[in-house]
C-alpha cells in the first residue's frame, strides 16, 4: 500500500506539530501559566500519527494521560487544546479538565484519562456501539505498557475477541512506566504475546516508523471492519522527556538508553525518507513547515491567554447533564 | 388493582422502556430470560464476569449514542468496577466540560437477611452517595420501583438502581398504564404528627409496621420515604421535622457515614429545622459488622419494627 | 511417576468424601438445616484430590465460592465443616462464614471465595510470603473458566510470572459460570493459551483424570519449588449438578452434554482403575470404604447438631484482631 | 526540637519499623528510593500498575506471617482495588471467625489544591468508613503522621493511611525518641468555650487559624483533632460540644455521607450532648462537586480559614 507524498508530509505536520505543541506545553508549564501536570509524547509521535491516520474521523480514540499525541492526530483543535491547558474557558472542558482530561467527542476523541487503563473498557463499548449501529465504525484504544499489565486491559480483550468487536488495541510499549522498567514487570518480551490468549493476532511493529505503523493499522481496521474482530498492535517507542515536566520528576533511565533512542527519532527519519529517499521535501519547505506550526502554537497561546478563566459560579454546573 | 412482585415491577420497567428506545441494550453475567427473549441476544448480552470491564463500556457506548443497562446483580459485586463508577462514571461529564451525555443505568441489589454472609449482603448506597456525578434511586414498593426505574432509565445521567433483595417477591399495586416518577420527591408513606422516620427501602414497611403499634401507644408517626437517594429531597423530610420536632433515620446499612447519618445532618444543619427540634436524632441501622451468616447471628444484626418502635419512644420519652 | 495402590485409594477416598459431604449437604439444605446457598463440586473431585495430593501440608491454597472439595482434600475437619454449613458456633468459622467462606489457615487452606477471582490475588500473595521465606512453600489458586476472564487473574499471573512466585494456578474449567457458555465467554478453547502471554508454562488436562491433575501439579510444583515460577494447568471438566442447590436455580446446559459428561464421572474412573486394571480394589472394600465415608458424613451431621448456634452477643467479636 | 515535614515523618516511621520487623515488607508502582536503599529491592518492590492485585497480595502475605505495606499513592488509584478493600481486607478477620490476623497497612494521599483535577483529587475516607473491619487514620501534622503510622503498621488489622498531598511539605516537630501514638485519641489542638470545631487534616491548621481571628472578636474557639477516623473518638467530641454547645466539622470532602456527617451524627444522637447544643451543626465542606482543573474553579471548591470562620460567626449569631 502506498502513501501519497501529500499524505506523508501531512502525518509529518502532524508529528510536529504534537512536538512543536509540547515544547511549548512544557516551556509554559515550567513558567506557571499550566497548572498541575503534563506529560510529554514526544518521540512517541509516529504512533499516534501511524494509527490515526489509517482512521476515518468518525471512528474513535480513546487515549492516556499523555494524550496531547492522541488528540492532535485525530484531529483536535490546538486553540481549545492550549486554552484547556491553560485553564479557560475557551478549553475543550471549559477549564474542567486540563492537560490529562481533554475530549472532543466531535471528532471521535473518547478522551485522555488520568487513571492507568482506564480508557480501556471505555473505548471497548464505544466499539460494541459501532458493531451494534452496523456502519463499518471502528474503536481504537490507546495505553501503555503499564497499563496493559492491569485488569481492564484482560477482561476488555477478552470480550473484544469473544463478540468479535470492531477493536484495535495499541500498546504503546515506551518501555518505562514512570520509572519503573517494563523488563521488570512483564516476564514476556512482547505485550503483543498477550493475544494468543485471546486468540486475537498481536504485532510487534516499529513504533518509531510510522509507514510500520499505518500498515499494521491499516490491516487491523480493515479486519475490524469486516468483522472479524480485534487486533493487539504492540509499538515499541520511547519518551524523549521525563515520565512528567515538573522539574522535579526524577528520571533513572540509563543514559544510554536514552541516547541509542534518541537517534531513532520518528520525526527525523520520516524527514529523512521524505528528503533523501523521495526528494519529496526541501530543506525549506520543512523549515517551513516548521515555522507555519510554530506559529500555530504561537497562536494557540494567544489564544488561550486571551480567553477568560471559567467564572467561578459556573463551578456547580456540569455535574450533571441538564 | 393488579398487584405485581417488585421483581416483576422492575422487568416490566425494563422491558417497556426497552421497547420504546431502541438505542438501549443489557449487560449482565447472567442474561435474564424475559428480556433475551424479547430483544434478543445482540441487545440482551450475556458476558464474562468482569464488571469491572461492563460498566466502563457502558461509558463509551453512551458516549457514543447508546443508553446502557448494566445489571451488576447484587451490589458487592460492583466493588471489582468501582475505579469505572469513581473514576469514571462520575466524573466524565464534569470533567470533560459537559460537552457529551452519558445515560446509563447500573442497577444492583441490596441488603441481607438471606444467610448469604458478608460478601452477599451489604447496603453501601452511601459510599456512592459521597461522589458527585451519579444519581441513585432505593425503591420500597413495586409502584415505585417501576416507577422510579423507567425514569432512570430516560435520565441523561449515570443512575444507579439499588433494588432490596428483601422486597424482591414483595406484591404491590401497580397500574397497566404508563407511568414515571420523578427524582427527588419523597414520598410521605404515612402521615403522623409526633416522631418522623425517615425509611429506606425495606424499613419502610417496618416503619409502617411499628407506627401502627405506636398509634395504638397514643405516639402519631410520619413515615417519609425519599425513594431517591441522589437527589435527595431535604425540602421535605425538614419539613416534617419541624411539624413534628422529632426524627428517626431507619435503615438496613451500618450507621458510619451512611445515609442515615447524611439524614440527620441535613436536618440538624438548617438552623429553622434544628429549632423545632425536641429529641435528639436516632439512627436506627444495622450494627457496624459485616454480615454474619448463621441465623442467631444474621437476626440481631438488623434493625426492625421493634428496635424502630423502641427508638421512637425514647424520642418521645426525651421531650 | 508410580502413585502407590495405598496413596490411589486415599485419593479415592477423599473423592467419594466430598461426594458424600455435599450430597447430604444438600440435602440438608434443601430441607432447611442449611442456610444461605451451597454450590456442589460434585463431578469435578480430581481436580481437588489431584491437586492436593501432590501438596504438603504448609503448601497453601486457596479456593472459590465451590469450595468443599478444596477443604477436604487439603485434609478440613468434617465436622467443623459440616457444623460450619449448619451455622452454629463449632463451625470453622464460628457460624460467620457458612459455606462459600470456609478456611482452615492451619492446613494451609485460606479460605472459599464469594467473589468470583477474589481469591487468585490473595493466594498470589501467600506465594510472595513463601518466596521471602524462602523455605520451598508453594502456593496453588484453585478458580473457574469464569473467574479466567476477571481482572485479578491477569494481574496476578502477570506478577507471579515477573517475580518467578512459587504459585501453581489451577483453573478448573467446567465448560458454564452458572449458566453462561465458557464458549460464549471466551474467544479461545483453552484458558491455558493465556500463559503464553506471561512467558510461563499453560498445560491442559483431562480434569476427570486424577492421575493426569496429579502429574501435571507435581511437574508444576517442582518447577515453584526450584524458583522457575508459575505454572497455569487447565483441568477439563464438569460439574454434575446446578450452579447451586437451590431447587429453583435453573440449569440451561444441554441434556446430551451432561450425559456424556456423568460417562466420564472420576470417582467411576478411579474406581475402575483400581478394580479392573490393578486389582487393588475388590467389590467389597469399596463397599466398606463408602459405608466409612457415609458414617463419617453422618458423624459431621450429628456433631453440628449437637453443636449450639452462637450466642447473638457474639456478634460483635471478630470485626477486629484485639 | 528539631523540624521535619509531614511526608519524612511518615518515612521515619517506615524506616523505623521496617528496622524492627523483618517480616514488614513494602509494595507500590513506584519503589521509594530511600526504601529501596535501605532495604533492598526483595522487601521494597517496584510492581506493575495493579493495585487490586497488590492489595489482595498483601491479604494473602499478611495471612501467613508478613506484616505488608501497600502504598497505593493517590487514594483515587485506590478504587481498582477496593473489591479487594471491600470484600476481602475488611470482611474476612470476621468472616473467618477470626482464626488469623491480618496486619497491613495501606497508604494513599488525599486531597485537593494542586490543579490535578477530577481523577487525582479526592477524599473519600467516608467510603472505607462505612465498611466495617478497617482501622483508619488521618494526620495532621508530622508529629501525628509519624507516631500514627507506627501504631498502624504494628496493628494487628487493616488500617488505611490518609494522609494529606496539601501538608506533604509542612514542617513540625518530631521528637528522635520512640513515640507512638494510640488509635481513637482525639487530640484537642486548641481548647475554647463558645464553639466546637471538629477539623480533619488540612483543616485542622485553617480552623486554627480562624480560632485566631475569630479570638480577636471574643469567640472562643475550641479545635478537636480526631486524628483516627476508625476507631472514632466519639466522647472526646461530644465532651466538647457539651462544653461549648456549638460544633462546626470543617473537612476537604464533600459533605453529602462525609466523615463531616457521621461526626454530627454522632453528636445529634447522644441526649445528654443534644441538649446542651445552642445552635444547628455547621458542616464547612467541598462543594459537593467532581474537583475541577482551573484555579478560579478549583479555589471555590475548598473550605478554608474564612468559610470555617463564617460558619462560626453564623453559629454564635443563632444563639
Ligand atoms: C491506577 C493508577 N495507578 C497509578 C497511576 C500513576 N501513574 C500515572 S502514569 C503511570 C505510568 C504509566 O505507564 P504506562 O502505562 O507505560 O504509560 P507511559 O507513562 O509510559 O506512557 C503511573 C504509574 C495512575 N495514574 N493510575
Ligand atoms: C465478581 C462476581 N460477579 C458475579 C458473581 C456471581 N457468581 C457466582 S459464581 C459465578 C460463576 C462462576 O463461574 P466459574 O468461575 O466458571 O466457576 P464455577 O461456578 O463454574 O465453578 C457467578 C457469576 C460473583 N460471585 N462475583
Ligand atoms: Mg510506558
Ligand atoms: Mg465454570
Amino acid at each position: 500500500m502506498e502513501i501519497s507524498p501529500e499524505k506523508q508530509r501531512e502525518m509529518l505536520r502532524l508529528m510536529q506539530t504534537i512536538r512543536r505543541f509540547e515544547e511549548r506545553a512544557s516551556t509554559d508549564y515550567v513558567a506557571g501559566d499550566i497548572y498541575g501536570t503534563v506529560h510529554c509524547y514526544i518521540g512517541e509521535e509516529a504512533v499516534a500519527v501511524g494509527v490515526c491516520s489509517a482512521l476515518n474521523r468518525d471512528d474513535q480514540i480513546i487515549s492516556t494521560h499523555r494524550g496531547h499525541g492522541h488528540c492532535i492526530a485525530k484531529g483536535a483543535d490546538l486553540n481549545r487544546m492550549m486554552a484547556e491547558l491553560y485553564g479557560r474557558e475557551t478549553g475543550y472542558c471549559k477549564g474542567k479538565g486540563g492537560s490529562m482530561h481533554i475530549a472532543d467527542f466531535d471528532i471521535g476523541m473518547l478522551g485522555a484519562n488520568g487513571i492507568v487503563a482506564g480508557g480501556i473498557s471505555i473505548i471497548t463499548g464505544a466499539g460494541l456501539a459501532a458493531q451494534m449501529e452496523g456502519k463499518g465504525r471502528v474503536a481504537v484504544s490507546f495505553f501503555g505498557d503499564g497499563a496493559s499489565c492491569a485488569g481492564p486491559f484482560h477482561e476488555s480483550l477478552n470480550i473484544a475477541a469473544a463478540w468479535k468487536l470492531p477493536m484495535v488495541y495499541v500498546c504503546e510499549n515506551n518501555l518505562w512506566a514512570v520509572n519503573t522498567a517494563a523488563s521488570t514487570t512483564l516476564a514476556v518480551q512482547d505485550v503483543a504475546a498477550r493475544a494468543a490468549g485471546y486468540g486475537i493476532p498481536g504485532v510487534v511493529v516499529d513504533g518509531n516508523d510510522i509507514f510500520a505503523v499505518h500498515a499494521a493499522t491499516t490491516e487491523a481496521v480493515a479486519r475490524a471492519r469486516a468483522g472479524d474482530g480485534p487486533t493487539l498492535i504492540e509499538c515499541k517507542t520511547y519518551r524523549h522527556r521525563r515520565h512528567t515536566e515538573r522539574p522535579t520528576q526524577p528520571d533513572i533511565r540509563p543514559q544510554a538508553e536514552i541516547d541509542a533512542w534518541m537517534k531513532k527519532d520518528p520525526i527525523d527519519r520520516l524527514v529523512d525518507h521524505l528528503q533523501a529517499q523521495q526528494g519529496q521535501l526541501s530543506v525549506e519547505e520543512w523549515q517551513a513547515m516548521d515555522a507555519e506550526i510554530l506559529q500555530q502554537v504561537e497562536d494557540s497561546v494567544s489564544f488561550a491567554k486571551a480567553s477568560a478563566f471559567p467564572s467561578p459560579d459556573r463551578v456547580t454546573d456540569d455535574v450533571f447533564a441538564a | 388493582m393488579r398487584q405485581i412482585s417488585y421483581a416483576d415491577a422492575g422487568m416490566e420497567a425494563f422491558i417497556e422502556e426497552m421497547e420504546r428506545d431502541p438505542t438501549t441494550f443489557h449487560l449482565s453475567t447472567d442474561a435474564p430470560p424475559p428480556l433475551v427473549d424479547k430483544f434478543g441476544t445482540s441487545r440482551v448480552r450475556g458476558t464474562p464476569i468482569a464488571e469491572g470491564a461492563l460498566t466502563g463500556m457502558a461509558i463509551g457506548a453512551a458516549g457514543s449514542g447508546f443508553r446502557p443497562i448494566i445489571d451488576w446483580r447484587m451490589v458487592t459485586f460492583s466493588f471489582v468496577a468501582m475505579d469505572q463508577v469513581v473514576n469514571q462514571a462520575s466524573k466524565i461529564h464534569y470533567m470533560f466540560g459537559g460537552q457529551t451525555k452519558f445515560p446509563i443505568l447500573y442497577r444492583c441489589t441490596v441488603g441481607g437477611g438471606l444467610r448469604m454472609a458478608a460478601q452477599h449482603s451489604q447496603s453501601p448506597y452511601s459510599m456512592f452517595m459521597n461522589l458527585a456525578g451519579l444519581k441513585m434511586i432505593l425503591p420500597s414498593t413495586p409502584y415505585d420501583t417501576k416507577g422510579l426505574l423507567k425514569t432512570a432509565i430516560r435520565d441523561d445521567n449515570p443512575v444507579i438502581s439499588f433494588e432490596s433483595t428483601r422486597l424482591l417477591t414483595m406484591m404491590g399495586e401497580v397500574p397497566e398504564e404508563e407511568y414515571t416518577i420523578p427524582f427527588g420527591v419523597a414520598d410521605i408513606k404515612r402521615e403522623g404528627k409526633d416522631v418522623t422516620i425517615v425509611a429506606l427501602a425495606w424499613l419502610v414497611h417496618e416503619a409502617l409496621a411499628a407506627a401502627e403499634t405506636l398509634e395504638a401507644e397514643g405516639i402519631s408517626v410520619e413515615v417519609v420515604d425519599p425513594r431517591t437517594l441522589v437527589p435527595m429531597d431535604t425540602e421535605t423530610i425538614r419539613a416534617s421535622v419541624r411539624k413534628t420536632g422529632r426524627l428517626v433515620v431507619a435503615d438496613e446499612a451500618g450507621p458510619t457515614c451512611g445515609a442515615s447519618a447524611e439524614i440527620a445532618a441535613l436536618v440538624t444543619e438548617d438552623p429553622s429545622t434544628f429549632k423545632c427540634l425536641k429529641a435528639s436524632v436516632r439512627r436506627v441501622c444495622a450494627l457496624q459488622v459485616p454480615i454474619p451468616y448463621s441465623p442467631t447471628l444474621e437476626d440481631v444484626v438488623f434493625p426492625n419494627r421493634e428496635k424502630i418502635a423502641a427508638a421512637v419512644r425514647t424520642v418521645m420519652a426525651e421531650a
